[in-house]
């Protein structure tokens, strides 16, 4: 009962910061400079032209009205119009980019969470050992190249030097994502590359806490064997940070999927927010925009759950005795 | 006899490489620990005891290192890999930890934390396992254990966790267990029920044990023998009347020294200070450890030191303690007059009138102060004690200001104080001051004595001359024994003692009239804490400033006392006279209060007080006595239903009690409605 | 963990091996002759109202009244069969009979006519609106003639129908039903499925009106913004043309082998001087800044060399047209740069905004060139580039100092009146001189060919005296692979995807 | 600050990463006045030349300027603008994150989710939008917002670093001092979040260095002929083959420099926080 009154309010606050995103967002862009009907008809617009224009997209109504308009749309699953792309609905383009993104994203993420994992705790239980240092360095300077130098670096190793891997990410004409997986590998590669750095990290310096806790010398001194206390003792409440890190970067990882994306040349909504900033497709900006910060919130819900469930800590709060 | 030996420890020495050198945490030592015998090891933080016990499982950090044998059972367990200790850990040989809390896997079950144990040692297939872990709980009088194997280790209280700890360290009937500090987090009278059961099962299962502590009165409770342990070494060995009567070791008789304890008071006993304090050993230094400190020592003591039988079975490695050559320092009491008796009343300074302090919101309130009412005259000391949430640090900090109180009024010479900080006057904030528990964490690390001292000068004194502050600064210091040299320290230079001393000086800088200390102790060693309760006597005595001294420890309280308040549950059990509240007639709290301090002298321990449980949820509502749940003299509903009458015992000593006035007297404890030791922990079952 | 660990090798595995596989499914297709474009058009396709158009999309899907011969230059029937007119003002042209939509109506002379028309809709900002508001009426006698009635004479009227915005577009066209998802033409290939910044595929308009084309069976469009990425598709042999790629590019692909590289026409990059405000609107601040210009290091910061595939002049004639008038290069002269600046009352040089398309292609070079060549002569230029599209709806139009591209206008008489006459809507360097307004009108109605060349012999000349622009011609470069035959591409910009084949 | 020197004597990482940084510095101070080049300078004779060549000890690009020199010049953007939003968005993050955590109560909780609504949005996302929304990318443009998209962040740890200090009772001493909240604030508990604070400083330090580099990269960073080094990358991405050295070194710059500073961040953190 409580945790459903737990659920309830979290998800409320979810709609909450949703509903205050979007009119972040609308205001971020609807309040920068340049008129929306001057960019649409570009050079040769006369100011007859523009203010027929500006009519016909209601750009004339208070601010108010418009973002009720354009959210009230959102609700019922209309994206709008591109405004660069004249006629297209939005909806038409947007998902099938955001599915390829988020296979991307997930591909990615069954990389580098198991890898970073698995080092981190590595490093973690080898603490100020060598196995420790290596890891510690390789995470830190994986970390430390941005995507775009790494995806370089990848592109000239598996591309150039080696013709394993294609340099540009292309579905082909006709088919879909799924028949060519093999484009995801290099993305993803960058993306596990700095990820791994960052997430490997987090988890040696919580496997560390944990190893240096009372409870696992308790554990050590109950005769226990060291695999045994490593994985079933310490693991657990060394992930515990980790998958909280994991999931609010989200976000992030789709931000940085839009440089990886425009690398790579991949059909996803990292490339499609670039091109609708460089476009100024407002419409198609917000929609990006608001989809990337709806992932982070939602992502972040999700771990919260998961850490609930898996910290009986939190899980039985008020339970005592 | 050898062959007898549990243990045996030959020469261990452990050290620790640093930095910058090389840290002898233990060195040289050489113990033995008989069948079912029951080894008590004394030593104040910094002393080795821990990394003892961790060396004699063969467990130390990645920079450790020891030399030496440690035979168990004639193996020498030095030599094991970490495989084959894993035969010994849990198995023969088990240990249970300071921090119940946090020695328990958070994220697994009671049960499973349990069940692994003779899973691994014994084979036992889970549900054999499980049974064996209930019986275990059981054991240790643990009411459901069933259910509460099925709990998560934060669902329990803390003395329970303790029992579940003990019960996972006795699962696989060891040979000999290790406690290290296994009550110091505990409160009181949780600590005796823990204690008792100790000392049941050890007899239960013919197990030995080595019991580690900082606190002698527990030791006394549940050793055979005593070992003193002092900066890595062993320093005296001795059965425990021994220890305490006839100690051979300067040191020992120091240590026991400085310890309030029953019948010492401060106007009659000043306490011995130990000078200076328990500095880390490097590798290099050799000799005796305590010679710096040592107030016996002379010329050849150092050449004669080492560790020799002095009597049959009395092992010390100097016999110095009462040597005549140095003679003793004196220690003249303060000349306090008692007060009360007959004397003129002095001024009243501090006057609350039920006061009330409220946390949390409608559907989570804790009542922490739930009508107090009290007075305070004019230098005089007013000593509050109580166990851990009974609201006795929430008084003093809505006295101090640090929190308004939600209803009631506190005046303070006449004015109303009964509002924060916020709203004081400066007049009010200079004229009360608070002395914390933690000195680390009341000094800000960031800064000098200096800027620490002055600060509250310049704010609440108005000297706004640099020099002038720092000649009142120096002044101060020197009161405190600080030398000038200290103006320019920063507080994390300084020891914990020192800390504390300089924080009493801010606390006196300004002159106050009333000096609030919340635990000002209570954080540290004995032989700090004792120089530190002197020197409060001291500037109290002189300054003619008023305490209200706030402490757990009903031995503090009495020593520097002249009025004693019992508090239980943000109530008022008991007010008087000092030696009115330790003498009968009793309130039943403070009775098992003062049964249930370890004492000092193994001479004066009493049959204590069992209490049931542990303190209600501060957030029921209570209708009728707060103690009644755990009262092991419950008249029948009218404590659950109706408050509590005050019981005038005489002038300035009541008592919160429904019995009257002649049933609560010492001889009380073995009429019929006392319980006897078994039906009392069969009734702490409550899960 | 080894077990994770494991998985995740697995994991990648398979996804190479899946990546195999997809490699070996595409080369199972049956025998259809495919030609496969990468190019950097997101996707846009609205005839009219964005520069896109001439990518290779719309060209394939619409037809155009007339076209242009690739190789001759010469204007060939397409739609319209022939045009004829006595006086330049009203023009007669015969449309072709039998040629169908691709939704199978019938091309008459309404769709013509809606297609002049829609230029002068406002709420479109058509591209051409300017160029086709001398239109007077339009008539359409019968369903195969088209009579267009001018304003004023127009000798040259015809070549504004060669314009990729003047793609015939189906009277029935509109946003909602044939717009960017599903456009529709008489074109030679018609679409099959449109991704919007992905890919388009087109197939074989079997009922086409000219016999034997397409000669390809599909047509394959991914749309790639970065050229390097298009460039790779193209080395894997992925794609058979990527236009517009760099001369780096080119010196690669023809040392790599299997590829050539055409350039099928210049572009130009009009340097503008805003005449009507300081310091341009000096001609001594205009001949001082030409004469610190070195055209060599221009055309090099190009990776051309000048004269062979970079050209260098003072007037907005290319050299690849009839009417352009051959005036030697002045050369470098600082001194005489500085010298002129000293007299026009800046002896100590002078700072000037420079505006500029950062992502166009030779935007930046050019702009970063000029800023080093001019410093010594005293020119400060201070660069604010922007995205294309930025500058172009922000800053175009109203700055001291600009570069902008300009496409090849087959006519030049339309250029002049759009960009250098003292009214002309895109007047970026807010020219007003009596006498080229004067030329220029005279060009524009002037019948005979010999006169008219003389009026823009003198009007290049004027332009070298006292012009406002600066012309550095720069080539298309279209990157193919070896077996594209016939790959055709005329200066009207329209490729001719239709004649192409793959051997 | 001896025992800072100590402790560094004693972790050679941190020596490399110090001196690491020590050398961008002393490039990004000197190193342009002793380049023969400015960061503009055309040498049309050696477009493209290898490293080493025709006095370009690290090449040119195909515009024929000194990689060298144009790294140089870059070193001296990139660590100004690094420098500069670190310190704004931390001094920023202080401000907002001690008043939340400091207050508590309702200001706190609005502060949280008025953060967590920015911070949902990712920095890069937020920076681009804006940059490539105004189209104009200067040094202080790109500073302010880069700054901005920042600032969330550091509020949260500077929040967490005067939540673990304001329980400490020098905080509650100060309090019944009658001292006011800026005291308390500025004077008492800020200098006892000087490692925290310092981590997360030169921590935002290199995150800031790599999401200029990143901006640069996707175009809406700083605008040409401004030598930012993952502009670089970008503009010399589609010569890699003929001219790899344009786009290596540059990137060797970036990780170099992103490296060095964690490394020191590392350290920081080692001898401000773990060791208290």
């Amino acid at each position: 009962m409580q945790f459903l009154t737990w659920l309830i309010k979290r998800l409320g606050f979810v709609i909450l910061t949703l509903v205050a995103m979007s009119m972040l967002i609308f205001l971020l862009v609807e309040v920068m400079p340049g008129d929306v009907a001057q960019t649409v008809l570009g050079q040769s617009a006369t100011p007859e032209s523009v203010a027929a224009l500006r009519e016909s997209m209601g750009l004339d109504d208070p601010l108010p009205v418009r973002y009720g308009r354009w959210a009230g749309g959102f609700i019922q699953g209309d994206l709008g119009e591109s405004l660069y792309m004249r006629g297209v609905q939005i909806n038409t383009i947007f998902w099938r980019k955001v599915g390829h993104s988020v296979i991307l994203a997930l591909t990615a993420l069954l990389f580098y969470v198991p890898l970073s994992i698995f080092f981190g705790v590595l490093a973690g239980v080898k603490a100020g050992k060598l196995t420790d240092s290596i890891i510690s360095f390789f995470g830190l300077a994986t970390m430390a190249l941005p995507e775009f130098v790494s995806g370089i670096l990848l592109i000239t190793l598996f591309s150039v030097k080696l013709s394993i891997l294609p340099i540009t990410s292309v579905i082909p004409i006709g088919q879909s994502l799924w028949g060519n997986l093999h484009i995801l590998i290099l993305p993803a590669l960058s993306i596990t590359f700095v990820m791994f750095g960052y997430v490997s990290r987090m988890q040696r310096s919580s496997m560390v806490t944990v190893m240096n806790s009372d409870y696992i010398r308790a554990a050590t001194l109950k005769g226990m064997p060291r695999g045994y206390v490593i994985f079933r003792h310490a693991l657990r409440n060394a992930l515990l940070p980790t998958i909280t890190i994991i999931g609010m970067n989200m976000g992030w990882l789709f931000g940085g999927l839009i440089v990886v994306e425009t690398l790579f040349g991949f059909p996803g909504l990292g490339s499609l927010t670039l091109s609708a900033i460089k476009t100024r497709d407002i419409p198609l900006i917000e929609a990006c925009v608001l989809f990337i910060t709806a992932i982070f919130v939602f992502s972040t819900f999700l771990t919260d759950m998961l850490y609930v469930y898996l910290n009986p800590r939190i899980r039985f709060k008020g339970g005592d005795a | 006899m050898t062959n007898d030996f549990v243990l045996q420890i030959k020469n261990l020495s452990v050290s620790y490489r640093t930095l910058n050198d090389a840290v002898s945490a233990v060195r040289n030592i050489n113990l033995n620990v008989g069948k079912k015998e029951s080894l008590g090891i004394i030593g104040e933080s910094g002393c080795g005891k821990s990394t003892l016990s961790y060396a004699l499982m063969d467990y130390l950090p990645s920079n450790g290192s020891s030399t030496g044998e440690v035979l168990f059972r004639g193996e020498n367990l030095l030599t094991k890999t970490q495989k084959e200790m894993m035969a010994f850990r849990g198995n023969r040989i088990a240990m249970v930890y300071q921090n119940p809390y946090s020695s328990l896997n958070p994220s697994l079950t009671i049960g499973y934390q349990l069940d692994e144990v003779t899973m691994f040692h014994r084979g036992y297939k889970a549900k054999k396992a499980r049974k064996a872990s209930v019986e275990a709980l059981a054991d240790l009088y643990i009411g459901d254990p069933a259910g509460v194997a099925r709990r998560y280790p934060h669902q329990v209280s803390g003395g329970m966790q303790q029992r579940i700890c003990i019960a996972m360290a006795l699962l696989c009937r060891p040979d000999l267990i290790i406690l290290d500090e296994p009550t110091t987090a505990l409160d009181v009278t949780t600590e005796v029920v823990i204690l008792d059961i100790i000392g049941e099962l050890k007899e239960k299962y013919d197990m030995s044990m080595i019991y580690i502590s900082h606190d002698i009165g527990v030791i006394n409770k549940v050793s055979d023998r005593i070992a003193v342990m002092y900066r890595g070494e062993v320093v005296e060995v001795g059965d425990q009347r021994t220890i305490f009567k006839h100690p051979e070791h300067p040191y020992t008789r120091a240590l026991i020294n400085c310890m309030p304890r029953a019948g010492v008071v401060k106007e009659e006993v000043r306490l011995n200070t130990i000078p200076g304090y328990v500095a880390r050993r490097s590798a290099a230094d050799t000799g005796c450890p305590f010679v710096d400190r040592c107030e016996k020592r002379n010329a050849d003591c150092e050449a004669k030191y080492g560790m020799i039988e002095r009597a049959s079975g009395h092992f010390a490695a100097c016999d110095r303690a009462y040597a005549e050559d140095v003679p003793d320092r004196k220690r003249a009491a303060l000349k306090i007059p008692k007060v009360g008796n007959g004397s003129a009343k002095e001024e009243i300074l501090l006057e609350i009138s039920d006061l009330y302090k409220y946390y949390g919101n409608q559907h989570r309130r804790v009542r922490a102060l739930d009508g107090v009412s009290v007075s305070l005259e004019k230098n005089s000391v007013l000593g509050v004690v109580g166990e851990s949430g009974c609201g006795k640090s929430t008084m003093g900090h809505t006295i101090s200001g640090l929190m308004a109180p939600t209803k009631g009024k506190i005046l303070f010479d006449g004015i109303d104080i009964s509002i924060s900080w916020k709203q004081r006057t400066p007049e009010v904030l200079r004229d009360i001051q608070l002395i914390f528990q933690n000195p680390g964490r009341s000094l800000n690390p960031s800064f000098t004595l200096e800027k620490i001292i002055g600060r509250p000068m310049k704010k609440l004194l108005g000297i706004q001359s640099r020099e002038e502050r720092k000649k009142r600064i120096v002044d101060i210091l020197q009161k405190v024994d600080l030398g000038e040299e200290y103006l320019y320290r920063k507080a994390t230079q300084l020891s914990g003692g020192e800390k504390q001393r300089a924080a009493v000086a801010r606390a006196f800088s300004i002159a106050p009239d009333l000096i609030v200390c919340d635990e000002p102790t209570s954080a540290l060693d004995v032989s700090v804490q004792a120089s530190v309760l002197n020197l409060l006597g001291d500037l109290q005595n002189e300054s003619g400033a008023a305490y209200i001294f706030i402490s757990h420890d009903l031995n503090v309280i009495n020593y520097i006392s002249d009025y004693i308040m019992v508090m239980y549950l943000g109530r008022i059990c008991e007010y008087g006279r000092k030696d009115e509240v330790v003498g009968p007639p009793y309130h039943p709290y403070t009775q098992a209060l003062l049964s249930a301090v370890p004492d000092v002298d193994p001479s004066l321990i009493r049959e204590p007080v069992r209490l049931e449980g542990s303190p209600p949820n501060p957030t029921r509502k209570i209708t009728g006595c707060p103690f009644a749940g755990r009262c092991h003299r419950k008249i029948g509903p009218i404590c659950d239903t109706t408050p509590p009458p005050k019981v005038q015992a005489s002038d300035d000593h009541y008592i919160m009690c429904h019995l009257p006035l002649d049933q609560l007297g010492d001889a009380e404890l073995d009429k019929p409605g006392n319980l006897t030791k078994t039906e009392s922990l069969m009734k702490t079952v409550k899960a | 963990m080894k077990k994770l660990m494991l998985t995740s090798l697995v994991l990648v595995f398979l996804l190479s091996a899946a990546g195999l596989f997809a490699g070996g499914e595409a080369e199972a297709v049956e025998d259809k002759m495919i030609i496969k474009v990468a190019e950097q058009v997101p996707n846009l396709i609205t005839p009219g109202v964005w520069d896109g158009q001439a990518f290779s999309l719309n060209p394939s899907i619409y037809d155009y009244l007339i076209e242009m011969d690739a190789n001759t230059g010469e204007l060939i029937p397409a739609l319209a069969t022939e045009w004829t007119t006595d006086d330049g003002i009203v023009w007669t042209f015969k449309l072709r009979k039998g040629v169908r939509f691709h939704d199978g109506t019938d091309f008459t002379a309404e769709d013509v006519k809606f297609t002049l028309e829609r230029t002068q809709d406002p709420a479109l900002g058509h591209l051409k609106a300017q160029d086709f508001s001398v239109v007077e009426k339009i008539e359409t006698p019968d369903p195969y003639t088209v009579v267009i009635t001018l304003k004023e004479a127009l000798p040259t009227f015809m070549y504004a129908m060669t314009d990729y915005n003047m793609a015939v577009l189906s009277s029935e066209y509109d946003y909602g039903t044939y717009g960017e998802s599903a456009p529709m033409g008489t074109g030679a290939f018609k679409m099959e499925q449109l991704i919007p910044k992905e890919s388009a595929l087109l197939s074989k308009n079997e009922s086409y009106w000219q016999p034997g084309l397409p000669k390809a069976d599909e047509l394959q469009i991914y749309f790639v913004a970065d050229i390097d990425a298009s460039v790779s598709l193209l080395e894997a042999g992925e794609v058979d043309i990527v236009p517009q790629i760099s001369p780096t590019i080119k010196t690669r692909l023809e040392g790599l082998g299997g590829f050539k590289v055409v350039s099928p026409y210049q572009e130009s990059r009009f340097i503008a001087m805003a005449q009507d405000r300081e310091p341009f609107d000096d001609n001594l601040v205009r001949l001082a800044f030409k004469y610190a210009v070195d055209p060599e290091i221009l055309a090099k910061a190009c990776q051309g060399t000048l004269g062979e595939t970079i050209y260098y002049n003072e007037t907005p004639i290319v050299n690849a047209l009839a009417q352009y008038k051959e005036i030697p290069n002045r050369g470098q002269d600082i001194d005489k740069a500085r010298e002129l600046l000293a007299e026009a009352g800046y002896p100590d040089g002078l700072t000037v905004d420079f505006y500029y398309g950062s992502d166009h292609p030779y935007g930046t070079e050019i702009a970063q060139t000029l800023k080093e060549l001019t410093a010594p002569a005293g020119f400060e230029l201070d660069l604010k580039g922007f995205p294309r599209d930025i500058y172009l709806s922000q800053y175009w139009m109203n700055a001291p100092m600009s570069l902008t591209g300009w496409g090849v206008r087959v006519d030049p008489s339309m250029l002049l009146s759009l960009a250098f006459y003292s009214k002309g809507p895109w007047n970026e360097s807010h020219m007003n001189d009596p006498e080229v307004d004067d030329l220029i009108d005279k060009i524009k109605g002037e019948v005979d060919d010999a006169k008219r060349q003389s009026y823009y012999d003198r009007l290049q000349e004027a332009f070298f005296e006292r012009g406002t622009t600066l012309n550095l011609q720069v080539p298309y470069l279209v990157g193919l692979s070896e077996n594209v035959k016939d790959y055709r591409q005329p200066v009207t910009m329209i490729s001719q995807l239709k004649y192409a084949e793959i051997e | 600050m001896k025992d800072f020197l100590t402790m560094l004597k004693r972790s050679p990482a941190a020596i490399i990463g110090i001196s690491i940084l020590l050398l961008w510095i002393l490039i990004a101070i000197f190193g342009p006045s002793i380049s023969p080049y400015t960061y503009t300078a055309m040498d049309m004779e050696n477009q493209m030349t290898a490293p080493g060549q025709g006095g370009h000890l690290l090449g040119t690009d195909s515009l024929g300027r000194d990689v060298l020199t144009r790294i140089m010049y870059g070193s001296r953007t990139i660590l100004t603008i690094a420098l500069m939003t670190s310190l704004f968005s931390s001094i920023a993050g202080i401000i907002i994150g001690f008043s939340a955590g400091y207050f508590g109560g309702n200001i706190d909780t609005i502060f949280l989710r008025v953060m967590d609504i920015v911070m949902a949005i990712p920095p890069l996302v937020l920076s681009m939008v804006v940059l490539g929304i105004l189209g104009d990318s200067s040094i202080l443009s790109l500073t302010i917002i880069v700054s901005i998209a920042y600032t969330p962040a550091t509020a949260r740890v500077a929040r967490g670093a005067l939540l673990s200090c304001k329980g400490f009772e020098y905080v509650d001493a100060a309090r019944i001092r009658g001292e006011n909240h800026l005291y308390i604030m500025f004077v008492e508990i800020l200098p006892n979040t000087i490692g925290p604070v310092l981590v997360e400083i030169t921590a935002r330090f290199a995150y800031s260095i790599m999401m200029i580099a990143s901006l640069g990269f996707l175009g809406v960073g700083l605008q040409p002929p401004t030598p930012d080094w993952g502009m670089m990358v970008i503009e010399n991405k589609s010569i890699i083959r003929e001219a790899p050295w344009t786009v290596l070194y540059p990137s060797l710059a970036i990780a170099s420099l992103v490296i060095a500073i964690s490394l020191f961040s590392d350290f920081v953190n080692k001898v401000m926080v773990n060791d208290k």
